[in-house]
């Protein structure tokens, strides 16, 4: 169930699916049988996002500033 | 008359008048004034009528007589004047002794004579004659005639043979002037008493020949002597001429009533013909001065003239080049300018190319500039601000969700011990079915338990 | 989607998708998904830009100063 | 855009266009896209001017100088 | 414009007109178009005066000194 | 204008005429147009003048020696 | 002008005549024109008197009718 999630997963699926299982966290709708895995997969698709919202900054940056640390600005 | 008469012989008068004129006046003089009525002489005695006239009449007249020998005496005191003294009409004063003769008469014997009465008289007479002839208008007559230029023509009146007459026509004819004269002479007597009436002829018959002047000549002499020229007839017919008369009288002092008319006088015969000599001269020379000057001034002023040309012509060359040159300097200097301006308008105007080039160099730069600095940038910036906004959003939102995870997870309450319990996937609380028989799922921290409601209490 | 430039493409036009990319991240309206790809192409379009401004200045420099180096100044 | 001038134009009209690529440049009323355009433009007219210049130079020191290398100024 | 001098032209007139056209140069007030033809108009003009001025001064040489090398001046 | 000069003309009209001529070179009243005309002219007046002045002075000379050789008769 | 002289003039009038062309050229109140004319009346002037001053004069003569109504001669 808490399989490893799909890596061409979009951002906003992987949020959206996390607010769900929020959600039904929240709403206590979850099934026991299953909180271990939805847990678990809140907190992969948490490190998903994260991952995905570090990954695209440190990509803008280096689009921005490709050769940041040089001391060239730009 | 009935008287007894006393009979004498006349020469018995005669003598008893004698004798009682020389008892009486014959050691007496006496000084007389009358006037000469007659005069003569014979054998060197000199017998004169004296007379005293008042209002034109004959008021006393008596005869005198002067010896030889006392006229001699006399005469040298007064240098030989009293021939002249003892003329027919002469005042004169004289020391007679009275003297009767038996057969003369009653006589006047003359012992000395004072000529001042006579000159004074002749004075008188001078300046009465001067007098008439002014009155009668003869005075200045011959001041109206003019002298001709050139006298060559001479009427010449004198007496042939005296000095004077004979100085004058040597003067005349042996100068080294003028020479060139023609005389004819007059003879007259210049003393005396035809001289009067002598020179008064001459000068009448003067005027009937073709002279240019009369020149009438005497030698010196005394005063009594030149008396003649004082002659109003001799003035008169000197004045009435109709040819200039020149008067050359000998004389030292005092001028004659003939120089005073006459249209001029010298002091001299000589002096006349130097006169007459001399004018000849000046006359040429004034007449070769007047015409080498006009020679000389005509000469001078041609060449004044030509020297004046030779200026204008240079002049009209001077002006005329400088014309030239000055027009020609002001085309040189319009080319000059013309060259100056073209450059100028030329330079101006690529300048002004280089400067319009070069500020659409500059604009378009500096567009390129700005748009590299603020258009791009600016932009590219936003696109990053946005983006980290945008991932920082996110990431908040995501931390929120991950907090809210962590607050909702069991898992927590699970290890310290609590266990969920739900009925039909309802959590226990909640659910509101029939709670007997029903089938319990717990979870606790180490298993999943199922088991079945037996009981159901209520708690309080 | 960040495919290279068409080289056609203006100034302008590429100054206005960059825009359009601003106004996008401005409204909001971009997926992290997609943020990165955006920038990208803000970027790739920003340089399109600049190489254009460089070489039209180049251009202009050529134009202005055909023998820039030589001692002429113009 | 930047064709050949026409040669007839006159040089007071060459100068009026060159001055109204001057004033659209102040007033940057202008697209990157037509600027080296306009810049070539400008840079013809100045050529094209500055050749109407030389050779009315030229031609002037013709009329002026006929025999050039002579004293005589004219 | 430039066509052949009047040959009726005074030399007044001539001198006149060419320093109109010095005048003209001078205040800037001639078009580079115009300028070689004012130029020339003005090489005309200053041909003309210098003739007549040459042919003025000969003449009057002529006159002045008819039989030159003679020592009369005039 | 430098028709021949009137026979009749006297000397001293001729001098004013020439002077007239003299002042006006010399105030530069005068067009270059009649300038040859004027001192053909002028030269006229001065042929005429110095020949009357020769012809004067022969004539004077003649008076003052007429048989020019013989000696002087006065 | 200079006719001959009248056989009757006086030495005085001559002489007169010939000082006035005196004061006349001292004024300088003589035409060109006149000075010959002038010279040579002066010339007959001289010569006239000179003559009446060398010439062998006629005998002096009785004058046959001086009151005839003729004029004396001299």
């Amino acid at each position: 169930m808490t399989a490893k999630l799909d890596p061409k997963l979009k951002y906003d699926e992987a949020l959206e699916q996390l607010q769900e299982i929020v959600h039904l966290l929240e709403r206590k709708e979850i099934n026991i049988d299953d909180l271990a895995g939805k847990v678990k997969q809140a907190k992969l698709l948490v490190e998903f996002c994260r991952e995905k919202l570090d990954s695209t900054e440190e990509e803008i940056n280096k689009i921005i500033n490709p050769n940041d640390g040089e001391e060239k600005p730009f | 008359m009935e008287e007894k008469k006393n009979i004498f012989t006349l020469s018995a008068l005669n003598q008893s008048l004698e004798r009682f004129i020389r008892d009486n006046f014959a050691l007496k003089s006496y000084w007389v004034i009358a006037e000469i009525t007659k005069a003569q002489e014979k054998n060197g005695h000199h017998y004169l009528e004296l007379a005293d006239s008042k209002d034109g009449k004959r008021v006393a007249e008596m005869s005198a007589n002067m010896w030889f020998s006392t006229f001699n005496r006399v005469n040298n005191q007064l240098n030989g004047e009293l021939p002249t003294i003892f003329k027919h009409g002469n005042k004169v004063l004289v020391n007679v002794r009275i003297e009767f003769h038996s057969i003369y008469g009653l006589k006047l014997n003359i012992l000395d004579v004072d000529p001042t009465i006579t000159y004074g008289e002749l004075e008188r007479k001078k300046k009465e004659t001067i007098e008439r002839l002014k009155k009668e208008g003869l005075y200045n007559l011959q001041q109206e005639l003019k002298l001709p230029a050139i006298i060559k023509k001479v009427a010449l009146i004198g007496s042939v043979n005296t000095s004077g007459y004979r100085d004058f026509l040597t003067e005349l004819m042996e100068n080294r002037i003028f020479t060139n004269f023609k005389v004819k002479e007059f003879s007259v007597s210049v003393q005396g008493d035809r001289a009067t009436k002598q020179v008064v002829n001459a000068i009448h018959e003067a005027q009937e020949y073709n002279v240019d002047v009369i020149v009438i000549v005497r030698g010196g002499g005394s005063k009594m002597d030149l008396n003649v020229f004082n002659a109003y007839e001799i003035a008169k017919s000197i004045a009435e001429s109709r040819i200039p008369v020149i008067t050359g009288i000998g004389h030292e002092t005092d001028d004659v009533v003939a120089d005073l008319v006459a249209n001029k006088y010298e002091i001299t015969p000589t002096a006349v013909a130097k006169f007459l000599y001399v004018r000849a001269g000046v006359f040429r020379n004034e007449l070769q001065s007047a015409f080498d000057s006009i020679l000389k001034m005509a000469q001078q002023l041609i060449a004044s003239n030509k020297d004046e040309f030779t200026h204008t012509s240079k002049y009209l060359v001077h002006y005329t080049q400088n014309i030239i040159r000055e027009n020609n300097n002001l085309i040189k200097d319009c080319v000059h300018q013309l060259h100056i301006g073209v450059t100028e308008l030329i330079e101006s105007e690529k300048s002004k190319l280089d400067l319009s080039l070069s500020r659409v160099g500059n604009n378009a730069k500096n567009i390129i500039a700005l748009k590299k600095s603020t258009e791009l940038n600016a932009r590219l910036d936003m696109v990053h601000m946005l983006s980290m906004n945008n991932i920082e959003r996110n990431k908040i939102g995501l931390n929120n969700l991950a907090e809210l995870l962590m607050l909702l997870n069991p898992e927590e309450l699970l290890k310290k011990g609590y266990t969920i319990s739900t009925i039909n996937n309802i959590d226990v609380i909640n659910y509101e079915g029939e709670l007997d028989g029903a089938e319990l799922k717990t979870l606790s921290s180490e298993y999943l338990i199922t088991s079945k409601i037996t009981e159901v209490k209520k708690h309080e």
